[in-house]
């Protein structure tokens, strides 16, 4: 891999759309008890085979607990120049609570990494500050992020939020992913829910805003796939108000999920009847009520169909949603032991970390494994 | 014998070798060009007759007939065509409008062959049509803007009920031609095939004969600018109802049944007095502007207690866009484009070829322009206009068509030969035409059959299509422009269209 | 049985069925040849009739009690029990015309090109379908198992 | 009577081995296959088709293509056949048939179809010596005097052609057989005289134009026809006939003499029998006579012409065929219907063929009896075709050249079909299926019914 295509900086962002091979492991505490990352790096390193040292990265939940009330964004940098810009924005809509430089651990693996920082904002009036003319009552705080987090990353030059939710955060850049989570030290903070990813891209470049997990609010997704309906759900959620600017599968899912579990208000459990809508002739079987609902969000909600093979683990602060797409061309296992819920593209992983799970299984194509958070700590 | 400019356009070859004085050419021909001289016992052809509907040719049992087509030498001149010089010879012997029949003939930029279709390559599996589900089945109505699901224990509830929809198993359907312009029996071929292939056919505005009332159920009906046929029933006995304003072949330009074909079944069926002229008006006379089609729109769904999708249908003209934001707005379920290379029974052939723009350009103009208004959910979009093969199929539905209209395909799979002369009412292969004589020879069984096939066939390719671009259900095709690239094409027509020239990746 | 039916509403009145009809039953079995100047060597056994738009080619109705059957003085037409086919065996015909007297539907000739002896549908039974039906263009002559066909459109009344 | 010398018993018991026995038996092994069957013939051989005697006199036929059964016909239906046996008697009280040969048939069922004898006209017979004795007894003795109804007379007639080398034949009688016998006899290229009483051939189908277009083509190949004439002397010189006398006093020299001047039904035998005759036996439309379990069919029996609503004589094989079938089939179990028929020929003479049906003789129109007669004629050609109509539907037919769709008319006086749209059309040669009312053209081509 010529060197020459590692690009680090926010204005290296490739102009077209990044697709990509992958590894994906995620690890959730049901019971909410927070475990530091050295699990989640076992596990993807087992995978190292399905990376190629163009990307990984982790999300955590649980990890800022003084601020678990706050918007912790983590934003990349090209430079100082950037980052006053990014804050000078920053402040006319937040108060900055507290800021820092991500703590990192230097190594000959990492090569070049950008500027990478921490903030715990609080937002201003949202109404006053919302600058569009939108219905007060058809508008929360989350829209504001939503609509801040889209319009900075596309306009804001040299600066990226990879991280939008509150009390998570994602880590991720350009290289193999154990090398990123070492060089982020996650072993160093604990959370209840890990996702990773492992990036193996093909017909495009790497950077590492474009790494995964992708983030919005506190959405986090990691996706082994490449989908075939991009252009139809990128269309979808564009005319809806989200502007797809990293043309990421991942992205555009995010976007999906967002729009759809947040703003539509889908619950979690039919959300698969629209990404991963049960096939015509099964519908066909269902009983009547459950056929009209079926066919219903099928109809509906074509443009949210993700076609092609995927396998994704979607983070959350409440629950790690795991689908395969619907004719199962990903790999996708799921175990569980105890209060933890494993979902990786390898057994392997699993294994690794968790050698006698009480049960694994290969959930079947379209089919949901959700795991949520029943208290927190 | 008079000076005849005109000259003949087909040549007629015999070979006498081969001909067995069968007569079999004779009886075929209904424009009268082979003739059986008894005396000599041979068949002789009268060349400036021929039409060039390979009837004839097709029949004879020993192919001895060829029929040329016989190009007229005139004096090189690349301004002054020989169809030019002939149109003139023509006009000036008959001192009227030029007409002519089926779509454009034109070269003009059929757009459809400068856009490349795209394949899955490792990264991302191709899917086999033959061992995987490939989900073609396409809905045609309006969407709510949201759902509202109810939550009840474990048990979903869905309590926004969906508007009405044509469900089709694949998206294409069989486009207006009425009873009159075409026969009974193609009407029969079309409404059956619709049935048997899970889609719908058009009646176009001649009305519904009652012999098609069977098909009800995959039956779209039109109200056109003459409101032949239209009353209640007609309305209420459909699957969905169309409002016809404009057709691709000739915008702007009503249409005329001249009494003598006001045959007693098409008087029956148009409800109009046998022998009188039927005439479509260009525009409609109560639709003078956009809310004068809304209140229609609202009659009409009055009229079928908001069971029916209820569609407009317009000609692919410069100001499309906004003419389609509109009828959206006017409550339109569906909107049907047809492009300038639609075809026709008869048009002026000056109109024909010169008014309106490409299906293609059209679509992406109006796709893109309900996106962009947050209105694409609320009607669904049929392309109509030349859709030769499920290639362009393909694109349209990538264009973001939900579905398109076939016409001049579905005649071609009867055995339609393009010979362009429909409006002479003596279609040799029993289509546009109401002769008794004629209509027989299309056994709408063969018809229905033929037309099945080609429906069958298409919807095949469309799957293999998405099969290999690893996408398993149409949906995810639609406005899915990433799969599209353009070629020799301009940078405004890439604009236009939304997609990226071949050789761009993502 | 293996009936032809027709399809008046469909006979388009090209005749290729009595064209292939002669070829078939021609020596030579080549239309080009069968047709030399203008002459087939054999009739034709099936019969097109036409008034202005309507026509329909008729042939043997192999009918289930068959009047040429107890006409025929020679003991030459015949009814296969097995297959219903009425065949008239032209080396027993004495050419009575006895058959052309009883048979409803006019479809029995004079064969006078061949030898004096009665013409007539044979069902082409050594094809697959009749020649005529292979070659009407416009499916108005239909080979149908009756016997398959039982309550259908087509079955034994 | 007294010799019993054989004593059969048998199931079924059929008189007669021609199309109308025959016809029985075949539809009797339909519906009872084990019981036994029994043919007794008067003559020595199996089955032959009486109609075809002229083809092989002809020379077109040896006599072992005669058959119209197939060969295994009577091993193949279990069916015993008994050559040779005239039947002289038949009992209904005790279900016995007696034959000349001594033998007696016991039986269930007994179908009589034993067909018809020639009828002998009243002729004196001279011979050179003065001696005179009648026609009749002069068939069995004087040479060159033959009827034409079976097969041996067909061989005696050629072989007497051969001895005498004939050049020139006479046959008395213009009728079928008549015809028949001049149609076989042209073909040998002997020159014919034919005696006719009436004023035209074929008086009983044939009206004068029929009638003159036939004798015409008769006489262009050298023959001569006699109408409104009969035999008054016959003159025999050692055993053998030199000449006759017609009526007009005109002599003819001839050496060989065919009468046929028509069949009666055989039936003397029936005489002192409780079966019921007249001119024919009576049977009622199940073919059953009136002797309780006798059946009779064929040429011995009269039935009803439907179109002269009259019981007649009608010698005709479609018929016989068909009662044969009826009667077959009631005497098996089965029931069927014989409703009538009409008579019909096809006959064919010098390559001219003819085939008239029904009533049609019949000349001149008759508004009375709403009587229509449409003519069609192509002198040129020699066509000429005929169509009688009474209340507009088909009561008779003649068509003499262009016979091609005969069958059709056949089919509509059957179905009693109204034609009176069709009018004038009805006569012409392109006349088809097509001109015929839609609803039964329909039925005839369609489909429904299109079994007949």
């Amino acid at each position: 891999m010529s060197m020459a295509l590692i690009k680090n900086r926010k204005s290296d962002i490739p102009d077209f759309r990044v697709s990509s091979g992958c590894a994906v492991f995620g690890i959730l505490n049901e019971s909410g008890t927070c475990f530091d990352g050295r699990m989640i790096l076992e596990g993807i390193k087992m995978m190292h085979d399905r990376s190629n040292g163009l990307g990984g990265g982790f999300a955590a939940y649980g990890i800022y607990p003084q601020y678990k009330n706050d918007w912790a964004f983590h934003i990349l940098y090209d430079d100082d120049a950037a980052r006053s810009r990014m804050e000078d924005i920053l402040k006319k809509s937040f108060a900055i609570l507290y800021f820092e430089e991500i703590p990192t651990k230097r190594s000959a693996a990492i090569d070049n990494p950008p500027i990478i920082f921490r903030y715990f904002l609080k937002l201003k009036d949202i109404y006053s500050l919302y600058e569009r003319n939108v219905p007060v009552d058809s508008f929360s705080e989350e829209d504001f992020i939503v609509d801040f987090v889209l319009k900075m990353n596309a306009r804001v030059q040299g600066a990226y939020i990879i991280s939008s939710g509150k009390n998570m955060g994602i880590f991720k850049g350009v290289g193999f992913p154990e090398d990123i989570g070492n060089y982020f030290r996650i072993d160093e903070y604990k959370g209840y829910l890990w996702t990773s990813h492992g990036r193996f891209p093909t017909n495009s470049v790497g950077w590492w805003g474009g790494a995964h997990p992708f983030g919005l609010l506190n959405w986090s997704v990691v996706h082994n796939g490449e989908i075939s309906s991009y252009g139809r759900n990128q269309r979808y959620v564009a005319s809806l108000g989200y502007e797809c600017s990293l043309s990421t599968d991942t992205e555009a899912i995010t976007y999906l999920f967002d729009l759809l579990a947040r703003k539509k208000n889908i619950d979690l459990e039919i959300m698969n009847m629209i990404l991963a809508a049960p096939l015509w002739e099964r519908i066909e079987r269902m009983p009547e009520d459950d056929r009209e609902l079926a066919m219903t969000l099928r109809i509906m909600y074509g443009g949210a169909l993700i076609n092609g093979p995927f396998s994704i683990i979607v983070g959350h602060n409440d629950f790690m949603y795991a689908l395969n797409d619907r004719i199962k061309l990903r790999p996708m296992v799921a175990a569980r032991k105890n209060e933890y819920l494993y979902v990786s593209s390898e057994e392997s992983a699993i294994i690794k970390v968790c050698p006698k799970p009480d049960i694994v299984w290969r959930p079947e194509g379209g089919i949901p494994v959700i795991g949520r958070i029943r208290k927190k700590d | 014998m008079p000076l005849k400019l005109n000259q003949s356009e087909f040549v007629v070859e015999r070979d006498l070798n081969k001909c067995i004085s069968c007569e079999v050419c004779v009886r075929q021909c209904s424009n009268d060009v082979h003739e059986f001289d008894a005396d000599d016992k041979t068949v002789l052809s009268e060349c400036s007759k021929c039409i060039g509907c390979h009837r004839c040719e097709s029949l004879c049992p020993t192919e001895a007939i060829t029929i040329r087509k016989k190009e007229a030498e005139f004096k090189e001149n690349s301004n002054w065509q020989p169809a030019h010089i002939k149109n003139i010879y023509r006009q000036a012997d008959s001192g009227g409008v030029l007409l002519t029949g089926m779509g454009s003939d034109k070269p003009h930029t059929v757009y459809w062959d400068h856009i490349l279709f795209n394949a899955a390559q490792v990264t991302n599996p191709s899917i086999d049509p033959l061992r995987e589900p490939m989900e073609i089945k396409t809905f045609i109505g309006a969407k709510p803007e949201s759902l509202e699901i109810e939550k009840i224990g474990d048990e979903f509830k869905l309590k926004t009920k969906l508007g009405p929809h044509l469900e089709l198993s694949t998206p294409i359907l069989i486009s207006a031609m009425s009873y009159g312009s075409i026969s009974l029996n193609a009407c029969k071929s079309l409404a059956s095939a619709a049935e048997a292939f899970g889609t719908f056919y058009n009646t176009g505005e001649g009305g519904m004969h009652k012999e098609l009332a069977r098909y009800a159920k995959n039956t779209i009906v039109q109200v056109a600018s003459g409101r032949f046929g239209v009353d209640r029933q007609y309305l209420r006995s459909a699957a969905a109802v169309e409002i016809k304003i404009g057709q691709g072949a000739k915008p702007g330009i009503g249409g005329h049944l001249p009494g003598e074909k006001v045959t007693a079944d098409i008087s029956g069926t148009r409800m109009i007095p046998q022998g009188s002229d039927a005439i479509s008006p260009a525009p409609h006379h109560d639709i003078y502007s956009i809310e004068d089609l809304a209140q229609l729109i609202f009659a009409i769904k009055e009229a079928t207690d908001y069971l029916k999708p209820v569609g407009v249908k317009v000609s692919a003209v410069h100001n499309i866009a906004p003419i389609a934001s509109g009828i959206v707005r006017a409550g339109a379920d569906f909107v049907s484009i047809d492009g300038f290379r639609g075809g026709t029974g008869a048009a002026p052939q000056a109109i024909r070829d010169n008014v309106g723009i490409p299906i293609e350009l059209a679509l992406a103009a109006v796709d893109t322009r309900l996106r962009e208004e947050g209105i694409r959910h609320k009607a669904a979009i049929i392309v109509a206009g030349s859709m030769r093969s499920s290639s362009d199929i393909i694109k349209a539905i990538a264009l973001g068509a939900d579905a398109v209209y076939i016409a001049t395909a579905a005649l071609i799979a009867l055995g339609c030969h393009l010979c362009q002369k429909c409006y002479t009412g003596k279609c040799n292969w029993g289509i546009a035409t109401q002769d008794p004589y004629l209509t027989k020879r299309l056994n709408p069984s063969i018809g229905t059959r033929k037309l099945s096939g080609l429906l069958r066939a298409w919807s095949l390719e469309i799957k293999e299509m998405l099969g290999g671009a690893g996408i398993n259900a149409i949906e995810s095709l639609r406005g899915n422009k990433e799969h599209l690239r353009g070629i020799n094409l301009s940078e405004t027509e890439l604009s236009i269209l939304g997609i990226k020239h071949a050789g761009q990746a993502w | 049985m293996k009936r032809i039916f027709i399809d008046e509403q469909y006979c388009i009145g090209c005749r290729l069925c009595e064209i292939y009809c002669q070829v078939k039953h021609s020596k030579s079995k080549k239309i080009l040849k069968a047709f030399r100047e203008g002459q087939p060597d054999v009739m034709s056994r099936v019969l097109v009739e036409e008034i202005g738009s309507n026509s329909f080619a008729i042939q043997c109705r192999h009918c289930k009690d068959a009047p040429c059957v107890g006409a025929c003085i020679s003991g030459a037409m015949t009814k296969n029990e097995n297959t219903g086919v009425v065949i008239c065996d032209e080396e027993k015909c004495v050419g009575c015309w006895s058959c052309i007297m009883v048979c409803p539907y006019g479809v029995i000739k004079r064969d006078l090109k061949a030898s004096k002896v009665a013409s007539k549908c044979d069902l082409c039974s050594d094809e697959e379908e009749p020649v005529c039906v292979k070659n009407c263009p416009n499916e108005a002559l239909k080979i149908i198992d009756t016997d398959k066909n039982i309550g259908g459109e087509y079955g034994e009344k | 009577m007294g010799k019993n010398k054989n004593i059969f018993k048998t199931d079924y018991l059929i008189i007669g081995n021609s199309a109308a026995g025959l016809s029985a038996a075949e539809n009797i092994r339909k519906n009872d296959k084990n019981r036994a069957i029994s043919v007794l013939t008067r003559e020595k051989y199996s089955n032959y088709s009486k109609p075809l005697i002229p083809y092989y006199l002809a020379g077109s036929l040896d006599p072992g293509s005669l058959y119209f059964k197939k060969r295994n016909f009577y091993t193949e239906n279990s069916i015993d056949l008994k050559t040779s046996e005239n039947v002289v008697f038949v009992s209904s009280s005790d279900n016995i048939v007696l034959t000349e040969s001594g033998s007696q048939y016991l039986y269930n069922k007994l179908l009589i179809a034993s067909g018809g004898r020639p009828i002998m006209p009243q002729i004196k017979v001279i011979e050179k010596t003065g001696k005179s004795y009648s026609l009749g007894e002069a068939m069995n003795s004087v040479n060159g005097i033959f009827t034409l109804t079976t097969l041996d007379d067909a061989i005696r007639i050629r072989k007497h052609i051969n001895e005498y080398s004939v050049k020139t034949a006479s046959i008395l009688g213009g009728g079928l057989i008549g015809l028949k016998a001049a149609e076989a006899l042209l073909e040998l290229h002997l020159s014919i005289n034919v005696i006719e009483l009436s004023d035209k051939l074929l008086s009983a189908s044939f009206d004068k134009t029929a009638s003159d277009i036939f004798s015409e083509v008769i006489k262009a190949s050298g023959s001569s026809i006699y109408c409104g004439q009969t035999i008054d002397e016959i003159y025999v010189e050692n055993n053998s006939i030199t000449a006759y006398k017609l009526s007009s006093g005109k002599k003819i020299t001839s050496n060989l003499l065919i009468v046929a001047v028509g069949v009666l039904p055989d039936v003397e035998y029936l005489k002192n029998s409780e079966i019921k005759t007249d001119g024919g036996i009576i049977t009622d439309c199940s073919m059953k006579t009136s002797a309780g379990n006798i059946y009779a069919a064929g040429d011995v029996v009269k039935s009803q012409d439907v179109l002269s609503a009259s019981e007649r004589n009608m010698a005709i094989w479609p018929i016989a065929v068909k009662q044969g079938a009826v009667a077959g089939a009631n005497m098996s179990g089965a029931s069927a219907a014989y409703s009538g028929g009409f008579l019909m020929n096809s006959v064919e003479i010098l390559g001219m063929p003819v085939i008239s049906l029904g009533l049609s003789s019949i000349d001149n129109e008759d508004s009375t009896q709403d009587l229509k007669v449409y003519k069609a004629y192509d002198m040129g050609r020699k066509i000429y075709r005929k169509i009688v109509i009474r209340q507009n539907r088909i009561i008779g037919a003649i068509l003499i050249g262009a016979i091609e769709r005969a069958g059709i008319y056949c089919g509509l006086i059957n179905n009693n079909v109204d034609v009176a749209e069709i009018g004038q059309n009805i006569v012409k040669e392109d006349f088809g299926l097509i001109q015929l009312p839609a609803d039964y053209r329909k039925h005839l081509v369609v489909g429904e019914g299109i079994e007949v």
